[in-house]
């Protein structure tokens, strides 16, 4: 190798956060607007949801704190009775709507990150056992992929919901609805994830290297993982990010169905159901703001998705 | 004597990017004559293939021509764009690309892919363009054309499809064919069939052909005349013959030695030491000159010289065969 | 087009004068359940079936009882157990037959079978016979002096079409059969049914052999009754035009509805007073240890822990009133006093607590309906704040009424949130269900587990006293009684509105009972 | 080939089994129906004995055999809300949300398809991205708040279109239809976009991801290379090589509208299944709710195995080897 060769490969080896800087996928970042709009939204609505009870100004999880006659006070104006003022108002509890939002937040972020994750893991380990083992493992997972596909996600979330509260001793109902939604939504939600781990794993598996592992009597199948999630995590990215938009929305869904986060400690979802009713009373702000904050949020994960997948498809690029 | 089909003068190709503006293709000129083929060889990302689809209008973006033309029949189609360029493909110029099992349409039958291009350019009936097609996989040699032309492509063996694709890339009568790399995806037994068909068409129909691989052995069996490029340079051009048994430019020699089927020899197979290097990183002076054993300062510090300004046959300081000082 | 034709209607309908050809558009959340007049006590059902079919005796949007098909009753001097009742002459069924005494022992045959609904109704009934062509005698089991007080929702149909069309039973789930009356109608009402779809839309139109046409209002010779389920939709379709009078409006809505001037709103209290009630059992359905609902002191605090003017206030905006006592205001055995409101607030609500020994608090599970009452979940979140101040932690478990009530009925809740409707307006009807220990036939809708011999004791004879004074007197001591063991918290009796174009004239009804003869239209 | 949709239907059975096994393990928490059908005067050995009537005091294993028994029989028994066959009000409510899945499943595709070629042909322009961002408004909000906008804006607002019911409906053997009347068509907007909405910007989306990949392929250089037009390149080459996976996934989506119907028809009071449905769980009208998840079933089967089939028609080259289609 020539001195020149060796001075270019110096040269293109910086840092590991200059690498990631200088990657094609920031670089294809910093020239998306609107792709860093999102994210600019996207991190200060997870980050106030995460930082709720330092910001906060209520705690509206804390019922002894509410005052009723607080109740429906217009953004910005004193309440009529007790002359507090609340920068977004207060709903129908006389909690502190912007407080109120900054925690239901919380609830359907954790919802959406959980049920996400939840798909993810089933999705990715039920993906690779198809694919490697083949037979009928994976006739009967790809089988009932398809059956789950078929079925409505919001059928399926009802379904489990039902049979959850059901068996749910009453005591523990309050707080189990939340794990609930998360399993409904995420075990309506991992078909997406086992057929791209599954393909990956059937390129994988016929490649040299497995094959010959296979032939010296190796088990290939920690290899060919190290092999395979590298391969899927773009792929698998894309999904879990519009996935997350989808869990975010499915669980405001589910909440209109009566099957959503208790009123008491209520999502951005069950803030709408709620809000909904005050649609033609003149209490704008029940609705309006909850419902803002979930279109910010859903839209602009979904924008960053929708970059995401364009900018880690190579071929598009 | 007229016009060359094909006349490429100073091609320059940019692609932006934000490491800076590459040159996959670099003062690029060449001429080909009706009934000849012209051989087009070198590493992968030489821009070979980069000038084909140059000539025939489908760089992809944001790669574009920025200087130089390309002179159809002495007339200018650098400039031409969607419309008039659309008339002159397929018409007036034939691709063949690389992989016959993925230039298909797999959901039309090949009759319905042959006749939906004849009728695109020729003015002719339905009917007639039916017997054009049938007409046309006759010509590249599948049997019982009649009853194949309603066949899905899937249903041809891989020599077979790319026989069609020749039939698609020749069936509205260009006078000028890209052939990118119509081989490479070929067993070997298969590609001396293609390359002997592309032959008799080019004879007996008068087509300029461009023949883009990176095969001596098929620039050495089909072509007229071969140009050598390295890193978006022609490092030389001149008839067959010579620049297999007389490589002048270093790079030439070492791709010659490096063939098996070119060198003939009983001399052990030479590798050229080192990598092309990336356009992104092209170095000071000669591009060669990192893996040339012939490099002197001036080499290093000056680009090389073009073709027009050497002998018009290599682009090199220091060409083999001649003595040291001719161009100093 | 159309809406040329529409104005040229409406022209004429002008010319021709009011009374004829007004249609009106109803719209409530549910739909009726069933035409069988006697298959399902229930609002809705009940007040679509009063459109088209009539008990003897009528309660009136008054409230009072008002002759109907039977214009005259009495009890026997001689027997207290045996009433007469004359039956109005000249009344015709839709299908043109007479309305006799035979009809009359049919129907309340037919609503004291077992699969009849209303049976619970008139189970005081012990036999029913025809003395005359219209005239009927019906004994009772033993004196019963409110007899006339539980017929106004026992329907009267024809016993030769019932026969004929093969429909004496009342539904049968068993068999698996639909029956004919459950979606055909021949009744003795007002309005004669011209279609119906379930659960889309029922249309009628009036019947001209009424015999109270000249009688009543009757300001619309048609109706289109269509339930809107979702409360936000019910609201656009009257905002919209598409309906002109609805029931179930959102309290949050009323202001819109008075501030728009084609629109108006008819109050008036309702016959249904909602209430929490409590486990006071020795142990808690959920939870460990010594139960503290089982101490009256805990239950006077929590009572004065409930900030019911605030819920009045924000939650019912105005629409409710602040109740004191588990009893609608216009039932027998209500006086303002009953109704009144333990002083004192949080702090001494406090006080009381930490005078019981629970100055630490303790935890309890509310479960609460959230389909079922006015804002009945907003309600039981309120007090879950108002419960908290006083240091006590409620667990809120909102669920819809199918699986709330179970946990009533079935004892499995240690607070709960109740409402109830007195029809017969009468005491005895709240202490029969809501106070007596629960038993077979008493007591049944107790989930408290209170048990109080002396009540009940009292509870069996005042349905037998036929001194009303006397009664009325027993009535007010047992209230007494009630009062001070504080089983039930109560919130308050909830108020009705009705919504309608402003062009509609109805008299809202206490039990929310449509009934249209009576309405007039501009 | 038989023998594949042989095998198909045998697997389809089985779903339907296990759905209904799992719907029924359901219906003994959603509440007691016993509650709903009793008036307030009733006595507990009402309770007891209407229990009795209705097999509830079974175990629920009991009770789904009993279901699958008379099922077979097409019996699904009487809604204990209505007191009628329930196959006679499922008959009677089909059409309706038939009807509307059926519009706004047209609109889903015909706008997904039109929105999504363009999409992808003009990626880079402004239009294209416009349409991409406006998109993701509708799969934003929860497709409730989207209905009751809507009927806020277009009903209550600009008195524009009802807010609620299906019009005035024609009855044609059996079938009604809300396609022959002024009332009916007006009627049907709203839940049609409402309910076709989200659908359309994922079939959007899937063909403008599709047509991006195919366009990438040979053929279609090779096509372009040819002189084709961009039409006949865009429209004969591209789409039809990206209806595939959309076909797929679009037959699939049909059941989520079937599924989603149940909020619009609530909101819009559409009187179709779905609405049927919701009435039914608050009611615990365990005969309704288990003869719908049925026939969600057997519609959701039959869908796949329609979707199957017509990947045969669609790629020749499955015709050929006759293998399961395109997993």
């Amino acid at each position: 190798m020539s001195d020149h060769q060796a001075e270019i490969e110096t040269r293109r080896t910086p840092g590991r956060l200059a690498r990631a800087w200088d990657s094609d996928l920031a670089y294809s970042f910093r020239h998306a607007p609107v792709a860093m709009v999102s994210a600019a939204v996207v991190l200060i609505l997870v980050l106030s949801a995460l930082l709720a009870p330092w910001i906060a100004p209520y705690d509206p999880f804390d019922p002894g704190s509410l005052n009723l006659m607080n109740g429906f006070t217009p953004p910005g104006q004193p309440n009529a009775f007790t002359q507090e003022t609340f920068v977004l108002g207060t709903d129908d509890q006389g909690r502190d709507v912007f407080s109120t939002i900054l925690f239901g937040m919380r609830i359907s972020l954790f919802v959406g990150f959980s049920a996400v994750l939840l798909a993810m893991v089933i999705g990715v380990v039920l993906g690779l056992l198809a694919g490697y083992l083949g037979g009928w493992v994976e006739s009967v997972i790809m089988r009932v992929a398809d059956i789950q596909l078929t079925f409505p996600a919001i059928l399926v979330a009802m379904l489990i919901f039902g049979i959850a509260k059901g068996i749910t001793p009453p005591a523990y109902r309050d707080q189990m609805a939340i794990w609930v939604l998360i399993l409904a939504i995420g075990l309506s939600d991992w078909v997406q994830f086992a057929r791209v781990v599954r393909g990956a794993t059937l390129v994988e598996k016929s490649r040299d290297y497995v094959q010959a592992a296979r032939l010296v009597g190796r088990r290939p199948f920690s290899i060919m993982i190290r092999h395979i999630l590298p391969n899927v995590l773009n792929p698998v990215l894309v999904i879990a990010t519009i996935s997350l938009a989808l869990a975010i929305i499915a669980e405001a869904t589910l909440s209109f169905l009566g099957v959503g986060a208790p009123p008491t400690k209520p999502s951005l979802g069950t803030l709408i159901r709620i809000g909904q009713g005050f649609m033609f009373s003149g209490e704008w702000w029940i609705l309006l703001f909850p419902a803002l904050t979930l279109l910010a949020l859903a839209l602009s994960i979904n924008l960053l998705g929708d970059w995401l997948r364009d900018a880690l498809n190579p071929r598009l690029r | 004597m007229s016009d060359p089909v094909l006349s490429v003068r100073d091609l320059v190709v940019e692609i932006p990017t934000r490491r800076g503006v590459l040159r996959p293709v670099d003062g690029v000129s060449y001429d080909i004559a009706a009934g000849e083929i012209l051989g087009v060889v070198g590493e992968s990302g030489a821009g070979k293939s980069m000038t084909g689809n140059a000539v025939i209008g489908l760089l992809d973006r944001p790669a574009r021509i920025t200087s130089g033309e390309i002179l159809l029949t002495g007339q200018p189609i650098h400039r031409l764009q969607g419309e008039a360029l659309r008339r002159l493909r397929g018409r007036r110029m034939g691709m063949i690309f690389q992989d016959p099992l993925t230039s298909l349409n797999p959901l039309l039958t090949v009759g319905d892919q042959l006749t939906e291009t004849i009728l695109e350019h020729l003015d002719v009936s339905p009917a007639e363009a039916r017997e054009r097609a049938v007409a046309a996989l006759d010509e590249v040699g599948i049997p019982a054309a009649r009853q194949r032309i309603g066949s899905y492509p899937h249903e041809f063996s891989g020599g077979m499809r790319q026989r069609v694709v020749i039939a698609l890339a020749l069936c509205a009568e260009p006078e000028l064919v890209i052939a990118d790399e119509p081989t490479t995806a070929l067993d070997v037994s298969v590609q001396a069939q293609i390359v002997a068909l592309l032959k008799r068409l080019c004879r007996e129909r008068g087509v300029a052909v461009m023949l883009v691989t990176h095969d001596m052995g098929v620039i050495a069996e089909a072509a007229d005349r071969v140009a050598v490029m390295y890193a978006g340079r022609l490092a030389e051009l001149g008839p067959v013959r010579d620049v297999v048994t007389a490589a002048r430019h270093p790079y030439t020699a070492g791709l010659m030695a490096s063939t098996p089927d070119a060198s003939r020899g009983q001399r052990r197979l030479r590798q050229i030491p080192g990598a092309m290097p990336r356009l992104d990183a092209l170095p000071v002076g000669c591009a060669f000159h990192p893996r040339c054993d012939r490099a002197e300062p001036r080499c290093r510090q000056t680009p090389g010289p073009t073709l027009s300004a050497c002998d018009g046959r290599a682009a090199c300081w220091f060409p083999l065969g001649q003595p040291k000082e001719v161009l100093a | 087009m159309t809406k040329h034709m529409l104005l040229a209607a409406t022209a004429l309908t002008l010319t021709l004068g009011a009374a004829q050809a007004e249609t009106l558009r109803w719209a409530r959340s549910g739909d009726a359940l069933t035409l069988d007049p006697h298959a399902q006590n229930e609002g809705p059902t009940l007040a679509l079936m009063h459109q088209m079919m009539e008990p003897l005796v009528l309660r009136n949007p008054a409230g009072e009882l008002e002759a109907a098909l039977a214009t005259d009753w009495s009890v026997s001097p001689d027997n207290p157990d045996v009433w007469t009742f004359t039956l109005r002459e000249g009344v015709k069924f839709h299908d043109g037959a007479d309305f006799t005494a035979e009809d009359v022992v049919f129907s309340i045959n037919r609503a004291l079978t077992e699969n009849s609904d209303m049976k619970g109704i008139i189970s005081s009934v012990a036999s029913v016979e025809a003395t005359g062509d219209h005239e009927v005698q019906i004994t009772t089991k033993g004196p019963n002096p409110l007899l006339p007080a539980a017929l106004p929702n026992i329907l009267m149909i024809d016993k030769d079409w019932a026969e004929a069309n093969d429909t004496v039973d009342v539904q049968d789930v068993e068999g698996g059969e639909e029956t004919f009356a459950s979606q055909n109608v021949n009744g003795t009402g007002p309005y004669q049914l011209v279609s119906r779809e379930a659960d889309v839309k029922t249309e009628m139109t009036v019947f001209d052999g009424y015999w109270g046409a000249d009688g009543f209002a009757m300001g619309y010779s048609d109706i289109v009754y269509t339930p809107i389920q979702n409360p936000s939709t019910r609201m656009a379709a009257l905002f919209s035009g598409e309906v002109d009078f609805i029931q179930d409006v959102p309290v949050q809505d009323l202001q819109r509805i008075e501030s728009d001037p084609n629109l108006k709103i008819v109050s008036s209290p309702q016959n249904r007073v909602i209430f929490f009630g409590l486990n006071v059992g020795d142990t808690l359905v959920n939870g460990e240890g010594e139960n503290p609902l089982a101490d009256p002191a805990v239950r006077e605090a929590m009572n004065m822990a409930i900030n019911r003017d605030a819920i009045q206030q924000v939650v019912m905006r105005g629409q409710s009133i602040p109740a004191g006592v588990i009893m609608p205001p216009f039932v027998n055995g209500w006086n303002e006093e009953l109704n009144t409101v333990p002083e004192g607030g949080v702090e001494a609500a406090k006080a009381k607590l930490e005078e019981a020994g629970w100055g630490d608090g303790f935890t309890v599970q509310l479960d609460c309906p959230n389909d079922r009452y006015i804002n009945d979940e907003a309600i039981c979140q309120a007090a879950v704040g108002m419960m908290a101040q006083i240091g006590v932690t409620v667990n809120l478990n909102a669920q819809p009424k199918a699986q709330h009530f179970p946990l009533v009925n079935g004892l499995e809740s240690d607070f709960y949130m109740l409402g109830w409707g007195v029809p017969s307006y009468d005491s005895e009807y709240i202490f029969n269900f809501l106070y007596h220990t629960k038993e077979d036939l008493y007591g049944t809708w107790n989930g408290t587990r209170y048990s109080n011999p002396e009540l009940d004791e009292m509870i069996k004879a005042i349905a037998a006293e036929v001194d009303l004074d006397k009664r009325d007197a027993m009535i007010a001591e047992m209230w007494e009684m009630a009062k001070s063991d504080t089983v039930y918290l109560p919130i308050h009796h909830q108020v009705l509105n009705w919504a309608m174009k402003s062009g509609v004239g109805a008299a809202v009804d206490a039990d929310d009972q449509v009934k249209v003869k009576y309405f007039t239209a501009e | 080939m038989l023998a594949y949709i042989i095998r198909r239907v045998a697997q389809s059975i089985l779903v339907l089994l296990v759905t209904g096994f799992v719907a029924f393990s359901m219906f003994s928490f959603v509440g007691d129906p016993v509650e709903n059908m009793l008036g307030q005067e009733r006595t507990q050995a009402d309770v007891d004995r209407l229990r009795e009537q209705l097999g509830l005091d079974q175990p629920f294993v009991v009770q789904y055999g009993k279901f699958l028994q008379q099922a077979a029989q097409g019996n699904f028994g009487l809604s204990y809300r209505q007191g009628r066959p329930v196959s006679d009000i499922l008959a009677e409510r089909l059409p309706a949300t038939l009807e509307l899945a059926a519009v706004s499943g047209l609109l889903a595709l015909m706008g997904g398809i039109g929105f999504g070629i363009f999409t992808a042909i003009r990626r880079r322009g402004v239009g294209a991205n416009v349409i991409m961002t406006l998109s993701l408004v509708g799969v934003s909000l929860p497709t409730f708040l989207i209905g009751i906008l809507l009927i806020y804006v277009f009903s209550v607002e600009l008195g524009w279109l009802p807010s609620f019911g299906r019009g005035d409906v024609v009855e044609i053997g059996g079938w009604t239809t809300g396609f022959l009347t002024a009332s009916g068509l007006k009627a049907l907007v709203l839940p049609a976009i409402t309910l076709g909405l989200y659908q359309m910007t994922l079939i959007m989306r899937l063909v403008r991801t599709e047509m991006l990949e195919v366009l990438r392929m040979d053929y279609i250089r090779f096509a372009r290379a040819r002189g084709l037009r961009e039409r006949a390149i865009n429209f004969r080459h591209a789409l039809k090589n990206t209806l595939v996976p959309v076909i797929t996934i679009t037959g699939l989506q049909l059941g989520s509208i079937i599924a989603f119907a149940i909020i619009t028809e609530t909101v819009f009071q559409w009187p179709g299944v779905g609405l049927l449905f919701i009435n039914a769980i608050q009611f615990v009208d365990i005969p309704v709710m288990a003869a719908y998840l049925m026939m969600i079933s057997v519609m959701f089967v039959g869908i796949n195995l329609i979707v199957d089939l017509l990947y045969f028609a669609i790629d020749p080259r499955l015709r050929i080897d006759g293998k399961a289609g395109g997993h």
